[in-house]
């Protein structure tokens, strides 16, 4: 159902617009807020990110705001409630991102299960690899929801179509090697990249990594069906103005 | 990609999907050369010049006569060049990088050994090096920062999280999904996703192996009991590879008690009941964790033992029960350092001191014909600055401030 | 008493009359044991457990590319347990000391290797120990200073004359006279009154007697040189003993240059002009003195080559041009320490950087089918202080402000 | 002629007293002045060190005594004229003493020509044994000097045959193990020590090592022929008066 949203807000758009919080930065009641500016500006699909100790794919900027929110105390049980009151009151997807290891010791099933039951759509995890993540794949498919995997750069052909048959929703390709919140260079290199992407899978694909502006997302536009916002807005955040979201997400998007 | 290596329910390879690529060449090059003689042959050749192997197994008679029970020995894992067991993990990942033809390494360190012994393969392999320190760990085990910047490679100290060992395995992570093409990682210790725990514990066998023949060689019998301490796992599965199908040699690892396991000062994941399984660092083990799955505070006054998590081979060898897991806090290992040094004129790291700190306990209660090993994984130089401070050695702070205010002028 | 035993017109025993008693003692045990079997085979196996003997060659491939003239190979003295040659001699005299029944060892020290070899020999075989050491030498070799008192000696600090090495061997000297009976002074270098110069040879030649070997081993064919640094001259009689009687072999013994040997600031014996032949510490060689027989003070980077007087066997085969001597002064020695370490990732002590220099600056100049052989005498650790003062590491000056401060706290 | 001298004065004094100087401590001048008290006092035999740089056989007072000297500047050519006036000026036996390098590297010929020349009766060189002192020997002796040797407890009858034999004028006979300057124990372990001396040989006995009171010299009479003060006076003169020398000499000397 993800997979089938996507499809139909991209008769309206050209070009998508997935954000990113982490769930407790720089607190709890600051993400409420962010998140509502977030859907007034208009954006199409939000992840949540529930804050983990060790966050090996994230690179500075999000690694900073886990722990700021770990250190604040903030508990998976309460990203819960705020994943729950927050898909009940705007009507876009949500999705988690986090680390497996926050699944597993909640309890793989429990915790499939209460994101069905609070209304999220999917979940990427990104230290999961299909390989290891049989039983994740299943019990989140069961539930209707949507295991997002992971395309890279150094993904082969062959392996893009493997991985994109044990995903569903979308398929989030990272646009380059590294970490998050680094630049990318949106050249030719990446357009070949993109092409490979489109070719290997129907599943819509959502761009990220070092995607922060408006030329960034022009260029993006009808070459993939999501633009991933992440690290830039925690960066926004951090320089102090709240309402700068707003503005910021305003000013890059872009309508049919 | 095939399912990363499993012991019993422990292991895996928890990756992010860049690496897919990079760690199938990886476990491809090392099954290569696993059954490959003229790569072992190279390997020995190399660590019987550039090192000393086989290093030797000393039978420590003042300590055995000391504790009257036990014959004790130790296995002299602390002459290697660079001054411990690490060095045989990271010359054989050497080789492998130079057979994938990479030009530089990267590497996690916490007691600082695994840092300089990484340093000093790229300054003989000719790489570019860069070395991931957690800022605690900077600190207490500043004379190998010194000297692995002087063998050319750039150290990183790491201020994320607890600014020890885990979080310098995140950041050698971190760069290596940016650098996977010309870089390896050469992860020091039997963790870390599959390959890392079978490969570092193939490469650390030549301990076992060693002391096997050794031990036959002097006494004609087995040991009754082997010691080693448990930081990730990598000098024990070194040592205990070569005792493991003989079920009656008793196994026992040490790790860190720090302060107490009965405080939340430790890093025992296997010897207290603090710890419990995870997915954490690219592999699935016990680890030292909250209820949320979020890695706790550790501490040991070893750098080297300060880890939440710990090789999933020993943690399915604790299930099994074929490896007995204790505890010594920081107290008793320096006081079992002092003693060693004192009796038998020899220096164990701070890591080490932890597997004398059990053997000692158990040997006093030992009779005279069961025999003990003990891996002596390192040497204590590294650690003038703790063992000073531990000691509040006058002459020391005094040379210091000495110094400092010389720099100061 | 036999008059002491000369090397052409260097050497002889120039003691004090209260000695005489211990020195004819301390002859006949080392006659007996000179030509014994059993001794033999028990100090191998000490050393082979105790130390990692045989000590490997090492061939430096980098080096010898980065010169592209001789092959270059490096004799790893710094493998040793306790990180120096030193602990072969000091085993030595104390499986004598054991068995003249002494129950405490006494020893001069420079860069502090003979020191903490000889505490860790009188830890090992329950000695009480005193070490004596240059007020200028405690200084700048702390690390040792630290190791020697956590090993349970008794360092003291020498303040008189020049504050290094010779004062150091005055002070034992004068604590021997007044305790021989129950004490060995266990002299660290192939110096002093006969015995010494031939005894200590005699436990350090079993580092040229396993060079030769492994050089025919690995080459079929003797090397064209031998590099070894000097101070007192034990390391180099130790290498060039192993080829003494191979004509063809060139030996090179290497100095302190220290600020040059056109300055009064050197330790250049042999080297230099500037050393004429007298008596002191107890025996008959070349010593930098004055025209009236006072010792000059030296000056060396390296403090175990900070000394005014040599081996009577080395001014001997100086003499007879058998032995050639040049010098390197601080600089060049620092610069050999760092290539060495940058392109092998082997860290030589400051003293062992001499040989190394002397070698590089001969090695350009060879051809592809010469051997040169660098004694690698010990390991670089004792010296971090002095290494980083002297690549005035900023890093290094920060972490001992910060300790200091934390001491003044 | 050392030994009639001495057996001539022991007619008239039941002990004799050597006093010791290092010349040139603390100044050459000073070392004039010092002398003459001692003359004046009465001492009957004077020892002479020439400063040498490794002072193996002496104590911390002697050894600061001769380091301070050279830093002063003496040289040996400066000692041997102090040597050659006060050997004019004073009609008693003054002896050198001294390490073996300083005759060596003044030309052992040379040196021993000199003494003879500038009226000295003989010398004290610890660091020469007799076995390695052949040449030394025969030229002090060709010469009419005597060169004292030295007994110590640890030398055996046998050997005391043996270095008598070398020896000319008298027997240094140290009173105990040790350097020179610290305390020795005036006891029975002694007494037989010095019988052994006496038995050994026929020359006068000078007993030195710790001699440094009245009570000593009283001990030690009419078992030895000559007591030797050391590092006492040396103290005496670092504690600043000059004039103390001569009380001190005069109070602790003994005439028949
Ligand atoms: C000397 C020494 N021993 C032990 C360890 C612990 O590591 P492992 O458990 O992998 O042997 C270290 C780690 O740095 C070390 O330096
Ligand atoms: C490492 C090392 N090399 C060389 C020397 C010089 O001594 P020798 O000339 O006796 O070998 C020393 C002396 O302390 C030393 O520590």
């Amino acid at each position: 159902m993800l997979k089938d949203y996507i499809n139909e807000k991209r008769q309206k758009k050209d070009i998508l617009l997935m954000t990113h919080i982490v769930i407790g930065y720089p607190n709890i009641q600051t993400s409420y807020e962010i998140i509502d500016s977030m859907v007034k500006a208009g954006v199409d699909l939000i992840e949540l990110q529930i804050p983990f100790s060790e966050p090996m794919a994230d690179g500075p900027v999000i690694l900073h705001a886990n722990q700021k929110a770990l250190a604040n105390g903030i508990t998976v049980q309460e990203c819960m409630e705020f994943a729950e009151n927050i898909a009940q009151k705007y009507d876009i997807p949500f999705l988690f991102m986090s680390y497996y290891n926050i699944l597993f010791k909640y309890g793989l099933k429990t915790f499939i299960s209460k994101m069905k039951e609070i209304g999220l759509y999917g979940a990427i995890v990104p230290d999961i690899p299909p390989e290891e993540g049989e039983e994740y794949i299943s019990l989140m498919k069961k539930n209707n929801l949507a295991p997002i995997y992971i395309f890279s750069p150094s993904t082969t052909d062959d392996r893009m179509k493997f991985v994109q048959a044990q995903s569903d929703g979308f398929i989030y390709s990272v646009a380059r090697k590294g970490v998050t919140g680094a630049n990318t260079e949106f050249s030719q290199d990446l357009d070949e990249y993109i092409e490979r992407c489109n070719k290997s899978t129907d599943l819509p694909i959502a761009l990220g990594f070092g995607v922060k502006s408006k030329e960034d997302i022009e260029y993006l536009s009808g070459k993939v069906d999501i633009a991933v916002i992440g690290s830039e807005i925690i960066r926004i955040i951090d320089n102090g103005k709240l309402s700068d979201i707003e503005k910021f997400i305003k000013q890059i998007g872009i309508s049919k | 990609m095939q399912k990363g290596k499993y012991y019993g329910k422990f292991g895996g390879c928890y990756i992010p999907e860049i690496l897919v690529a990079t760690f199938e060449e990886l476990i491809d090059e090392f099954n290569k050369i696993k059954n490959d003689k003229q790569f072992q042959e190279d390997y020995q050749n190399l660590m019987s010049t550039f090192s000393c192997r086989p290093t030797p197994l000393y039978f420590a008679e003042n300590l055995t006569k000391h504790f009257n029970g036990a014959k004790i020995y130790i296995k002299r894992e602390d002459l290697n060049h660079t001054g411990s067991h690490k060095l045989n993990n990271v010359m054989g990942q050497g080789l492998l990088i130079k057979r994938m033809g990479k030009t530089r390494v990267i590497a996690e360190t916490g007691a600082g050994q695994h840092g300089v012994a990484t340093a000093t393969m790229a300054a003989k392999f000719g790489l570019d090096c860069t070395i991931y320190m957690g800022e605690v760990d900077v600190m207490r085990q500043r004379p190998n920062v010194f000297w692995m910047e002087q063998l050319g490679a750039t150290v990183v100290p790491v201020c994320e999280g607890s600014r020890t060992l885990k979080d310098a395995i995140n950041e050698a992570f971190r760069d290596w999904v940016a650098n996977m093409d010309d870089t390896h990682y050469a992860l020091g210790t039997a963790c870390g996703p599959a390959p890392f725990p079978e490969m570092v514990t193939f490469f650390q066998s030549i301990i076992g192996k060693e002391t096997h023949k050794q031990i036959i060689n002097f006494e004609n019998k087995l040991p009754t009991k082997v010691f080693a301490c448990v930081g990730g796992g990598s000098n024990a599965m070194g040592i205990f590879s070569g005792f493991l199908d003989d079920k009656e040699v008793e196994l026992v690892g040490v790790e860190a008690g720090g302060n107490g396991i009965e405080t939340a000062q430790h890093a025992a994941r296997l010897a207290s009941d603090d710890a419990s399984i995870g997915i954490a660092q690219g592999y699935k083990t016990y680890f030292l964790q909250n209820s949320d799955g979020q890695m706790n505070e550790t501490h040991s006054v070893a750098a080297g033992l300060d880890y939440v998590g710990v090789s999933p081979i020993l943690s399915n060898l604790s299930e099994t029960g074929r490896v007995r897991f204790e505890a010594i806090n920081d107290e008793e290992a320096i006081e079992a350092l002092s003693l060693a040094v004192k009796k038998e004129g020899i220096v164990p790291a701070m890591e080490s001191a932890h597997a004398f700190g059990q053997a000692f306990k158990e040997a006093k209660n030992s009779s005279s014909d069961e025999i003990i090993i003990i891996n002596q994984s390192g040497r204590g130089d590294k650690d003038i600055f703790t063992i000073a401070d531990a000691f509040k050695d006058e002459k020391w702070e005094k040379f210091i401030k000495f110094k400092a205010e010389g720099y100061n002028a």
